[in-house]
């Protein structure tokens, strides 16, 4: 029975442990929780990185005439006599977008928490395939070594935007870069890869991997938002891939894909890329919504409001987002009816996010707010994810979008979306789930302190932004300071500028406290949150193979508060209730 | 020279759509964000927590749900509509002019190069005339630019006229506006096309039509 | 509570699918595949669609004959991967011995055939005047080679799992009950046989 | 549920006839170079032809040599999800062509 084999195979990881080499066990491992610290490590680092590059745009903006502060260690090909150069503008846009994108926010959401809770969460000792997990991460090392690397070959990085629009990203003849934008290719292909591989694994241990009793409807949110966000990108990232070998086609051995002297079609690249491109955008923000609802839940100690319709909007979040994807495209030249179809498809996808929203604040409304780090940055989340859907509406009208497009709103609206809404949910995620991975707390006080400066530094960089969109900024200026529109906006570059300086060094308070941490913390104990889902049944930090037995689950995954149990105010999903009322626990597993 | 915070001065007749849904949006979106933002953070502060307290335990409620689903739906259907029609007035084969003046105008890195009609109010035909990085237009007249570009993709953007467009390599990509007052402007680059994108603009001049008629006579003669 | 699990713990768990994990995992892995080839064979249409007259009549630039031929071998190939699998499940050693040398060598004749294609198309083939017909040879070539050319590789790394397979049934690995590993890796080979089906229609005869 | 467990892992159904289906698949092929080459139909009939037998081989392919009749309905489900994703995306790319 593939039952006795699964817990044959539970009983060999268990054992497996004892004895393995350093290197097998920290740096080859195939335990999904290692894996998952590592990926962790190497995004913060990125992240890091991405934040860089940020800084140094932001000071261009701001200063467009004055050199840059150290300026000269920095090479000839990017600074000159103290000087940003402007092509080495367009390579930090371009790295800024996307490090972020691939190498910080998308692997941390889902290379770190989908591959550490996944497990967890739904009571499996492992993935379904954990050496394929190993080589998912150790593909991603070298794409991400490829995308640094990048900045240092003749042309520099990569320099036409995240986007990589053709044919500027084809044809190195007018953009300047030549093996930049090659090794961006090569090092996205490998991504994808890992991506791809990654997807595969967690969706079959989700689909077959569940312990007994974990039915669909008992997951806990985040692993419904890890599911859907694998399914995601599975389906998204080959096409990315395939668009991105055709482009380095046209760029190595002569092809025109994408190229219009040849007959190739540009539109084509935005297309394939856009198709990748919007699931992406959802591949960046389902997790984070999985998150919050489970830090929400067990903030305010109650049971998360409307449970299914958070399910079902999870669904046709992903669902829609496979045919919204032209709304990036309005006024690319696209055929003006199709662009009627896709305003209609992408006010749609606002209803499901509005109705998160709206049961996440139902989930807050008569409940027992426990204001930890963690619950702050969720709520934080709701927040600012408000902000940034609301301001989706404006682009989603085409007419507006005539304006807006290409100017600062769409920067404000992303980074409200991709700050405000993931990075917030994963400092939330990691203040929360730190304890179970490493099995001390991180410092309270400094975590707040680091929420309230990110929140307010976030806000000054962010909401000044659809101001500059609306006075009709561009975005990917060099320098701004020319345009008779654009007069009087410095001091507002300025403020943004100081602000952003602010908001990267609160970051560096949240590293020094997750390190300081890692060696000091105080202890945490298996559930230090009260919470009710399965990784915090199980020793902070679990052991190779998670758990002694395989835990049987009962009910759903947020029972906080239920009136029937009266010593805590929480009942954890492999505890029996003493008196089942079935409206709400549903029918417990029958032996068989 | 302290800015206005608000869209430029719209001078097209499409504008005047836009900006109405713009701040439609804008109020919309406005109810919406206080509502939600004033919820938070009254729920942080009444439902905080404290000892003893105990969480009013609660599923849901489906009727709650169902209305919280419904207005927004209705709200950004009825957006979508209106969106629809705006769009199509100004995108779609049918909302072009017949009679109107007819430019070219040519992106390549880094400058626009307009081509105009020579006196037969024609394009193609031997009296054409191009400038580089001069638009001038009449005012109260509709006017058609037929978009090109020769290597990238770059956009066209006017921002006081509330025009936007791609233009793409390989394509000829139509646009009509009609100017409602006079003045200088610019045409701003809007997608990233190179290292030389944020100085790509060149000059708009809206004059009054017979003022229009006079430049046009001498550039057509002058050539 | 808690300790009332360990009554229940033979119970099987939530079986999922009802499928083996692995054979569920491939079934994934190829979701994403279709996706693959659907970016590529999406943009063949399209550009195919946009510029219609840069494109050659069947068999104008191609050898349809020898492609003929190759589709019948990556048929055949298929049908002794099933076969394979059949004898595995019937604990049938030589059978399965037999088939899967059959089918690997049957991939490796198809990679053969293939090579010898690229090679003529690229030193004699002719095409809009131009003598050797390239990647580079406008939207037809760039089309033709890439989506071929990503077949191939596809067959490659499946003659590369067939012939570790092969080398394993020589050891005795396979049986009655161990032919997981022969089903995952003929659902990759099906796939890979589908997705020339496909191919072999729109490119070369369409 | 239950009813389908005999039936998916254990191969509970009767192998089908595999050279049967290999017979079909070399008869269709060659029927396709013949229509590609020898017909007179006009082009669209020759175009719809081809891609019906194109896709009918395909099927012959996934559902008796990759066993998908045979597995339990949900397996078949998983087989099924990208290709929604891969027609919109073709469809909606050329109707900028149409």
């Amino acid at each position: 029975m593939a039952t006795i084999v699964a817990e044959a195979t539970g009983q060999a990881i268990l054992h497996e442990e004892h004895g393995q080499s350093f290197l097998r066990k920290y740096i080859f491992s195939t335990d999904h929780k290692v894996i998952a610290i590592q990926f962790l490590f190497t995004t913060l680092f990125f992240l890091m990185i991405g934040g860089l590059l940020a800084m140094l745009m932001r000071y261009q903006i701001a200063w467009p005439d004055r050199t840059l502060p150290g300026g000269g260690i920095l090479p000839e090909t990017m600074v000159s006599s103290g000087y940003i150069l402007p092509e080495f503008y367009n390579s930090l846009v371009t790295m800024h977008g996307s490090i972020m994108v691939f190498f910080a926010i998308m692997p941390m959401l889902v290379g770190v928490y989908a591959n550490y809770l996944i497990p967890l969460q739904i009571g499996a000792r492992d993935m379904a395939f954990p050496r394929l997990n190993m080589i998912s991460f150790w593909l991603m090392v070298p794409a991400g070594l490829m995308t640094l690397a990048s900045f240092f070959v003749i042309g520099g990085a990569a320099a036409a935007g995240w986007t990589l629009y053709a044919p500027l990203s084809g044809r190195p003849d007018l953009s300047g870069v030549h093996l930049g934008q090659q090794l961006w290719l090569m090092s996205l292909v490998v991504l994808g890869l890992s991506s791809i591989l990654g997807s595969v694994n967690y969706i079959t241990t989700v689909i077959n991997m569940r312990a007994p009793g974990m039915t669909w409807f008992r997951m806990p949110l985040t692993v419904w938002a890890l599911f859907i966000t694998a399914i995601l990108a599975l389906l998204a990232m080959p096409v990315l891939s395939a668009a991105g070998i055709m482009l380095l086609f046209d760029q190595t051995i002569g092809t025109s894909f994408f190229l219009p002297e040849a007959g190739g079609q540009p539109l084509l690249w935005q297309h394939l890329f856009w198709f990748f491109g919007h699931p992406e955008v959802y591949i960046l923000i389902l997790p984070a919504m999985g998150f919050t609802s489970e830090i929400i839940a067990a903030g305010s100690r109650k049971p998360i409001f409307g449970y299914k319709a958070m399910v079902w909007a999870i669904v046709a979040i992903a669902f829609l987002g496979f045919i919204v994807w032209g709304h990036h495209m309005f006024q690319s030249g696209m055929n003006p009816t199709l662009g009627l179809s896709f305003t209609i498809s992408t006010l749609l996808i606002a209803v499901p996010s509005a109705i998160k929203t709206f049961n996440w604040m139902g989930t807050m409304w008569r409940g027992n707010l426990q204001l930890h780090t963690p619950m702050l940055f969720a709520i934080g989340f709701v927040a600012m994810f408000a902000i940034g859907g609301l301001s989706g509406i404006f682009m989603a009208s085409t007419p507006v979008d005539i304006y807006i497009h290409d100017t600062y709103f769409i920067v404000a609206h992303i980074h409200y979306v991709l700050f405000g809404g993931s990075l917030f949910a994963l400092f939330g995620a990691i203040y929360y789930w730190y304890p179970k991975m490493f099995g001390r707390m991180m410092n309270e006080t400094l975590g707040k302190v680091h929420f309230w400066l990110t929140l307010v530094f976030f806000n000054l960089v962010f909401f000044p932004m659809h101001g500059l969109g609306m006075v009709g900024m561009m975005r990917r200026i060099y320098d701004a300071t020319g345009y008779q529109h654009l007069q009087g906006i410095e001091d507002t570059n300025q403020l943004i500028t100081w602000a952003a300086f602010g908001l990267y060094a609160s970051g560096f308070l949240f590293a020094f406290n997750f390190f300081w941490s890692l060696w000091k913390g105080r202890k945490a104990e298996a559930n230090p949150w009260s919470a009710t889902t399965l990784e915090w049944q199980t020793p902070s930090p679990p052991k190779h193979g998670n758990w002694k037995e395989i835990p049987v689950v009962y009910h759903g995954p947020h029972e906080f508060s239920h009136p029937d149990v009266t010593d805590k105010d929480w009942l954890a999903q492999n505890e029996r209730p003493d008196v089942t009322s079935p409206a709400h626990t549903g029918p417990a597993p029958q032996p068989e | 020279m302290p800015v206005d915070w608000s869209l430029p001065p719209n001078l097209s007749t499409q504008g005047v759509p836009i900006d109405t849904l713009f701040w439609i949006i804008l109020i919309l979106t406005g109810i919406a964000f206080v509502l939600v933002e004033a919820g938070i953070v009254w729920f942080m502060i009444k439902y905080r927590g404290r000892e003893g307290r105990r969480a009013h335990y609660t599923h849901g409620s489906t009727r709650v749900e169902i209305i919280w689903t419904a207005i927004p739906a209705l709200v950004l259907a009825a957006l979508g509509v209106y969106s629809g029609t705006v769009w199509a007035n100004i995108k779609s084969d049918r909302s072009f002019p017949d009679d109107a003046l007819t430019l070219r105008v040519v992106a390549k890195q880094f400058e626009w190069n307009i081509t105009y009609p020579g006196a037969d109010g024609e394009l193609d035909t031997g009296d054409d005339f191009t400038v580089r990085n001069q638009l001038h237009l009449p005012a109260n007249e509709p006017v058609v630019v037929r978009l090109e570009a020769e290597d990238v993709i770059h956009s066209f953007f006017v921002p006081e006229l509330r025009v936007k467009q791609d233009a793409v390599p390989g394509m000829t990509i139509p646009v009509w506006f009609e100017a409602t007052g006079t003045g200088d402007f610019e045409i701003a680059c809007a997608e990233l096309c190179g290292l030389g994108h944020y100085r790509m603009r060149a000059s708009v001049t809206i004059h009054d039509p017979a003022d229009f008629q006079s430049w046009h006579a001498s550039q057509a003669s002058g050539s | 509570m808690a300790h009332a699990q360990a009554a229940i713990m033979d119970r099987p768990p939530e079986r999922g699918l009802d499928v083996y994990t692995q054979k569920v995992g491939m079934w994934v892995f190829l979701c994403s595949e279709v996706m693959f080839f659907a970016g590529l064979i999406g943009s063949y249409i399209v550009l195919r669609f946009g510029a219609s007259d840069t494109w050659a009549a069947p068999g104008e630039v191609l050898n349809v004959p020898v492609t003929a031929v190759n589709t019948f071998i990556l048929i055949c190939s298929s049908v002794t991967m099933v076969k394979a699998f059949a004898a595995a499940e019937a604990d049938d050693q030589k059978g399965i011995k037999r088939y899967l040398l059959l089918t690997t060598l049957l991939g490796a004749m198809f990679l053969g055939v293939q090579a010898f294609e690229y090679t003529e198309l690229v030193l004699h083939g002719e095409w809009q005047g131009s003598h050797g017909f390239t990647p580079a040879a406008g939207l037809y070539g760039a089309t033709f080679f890439t989506m071929t050319g990503f077949h191939g590789f596809h067959v490659f790394l499946g003659v590369v799992c067939l012939a570790w397979a092969t080398i394993q049934a020589y050891r005795g690995r396979w049986g009655k009950d161990h032919h997981h590993g022969i089903e995952v890796l003929g659902l990759y080979w099906h796939f890979v046989d589908l997705v020339w089906i496909i191919l072999f229609t729109i490119v070369y005869l369409i | 549920m239950s009813d389908h467990r005999a039936a998916g892992e254990e191969h509970g159904h009767k192998a089908p006839n595999y050279m049967l289906i290999w017979l079909y698949l070399f008869i269709l092929t060659i029927a396709e170079v013949g229509i590609a080459f020898l017909s007179t139909f006009p082009k669209w009939v020759i175009v719809v032809g081809l891609l019906g037998m194109a896709v009918w081989k395909a099927l012959l392919v996934a559902l008796y040599y990759m066993h998908l009749k045979f597995e339990p309905r949900r397996l078949r489900l998983v087989a099924l999800v990208p290709l929604p994703a891969a027609a919109i995306m073709i469809l909606a790319i050329m109707m900028e062509y149409i």
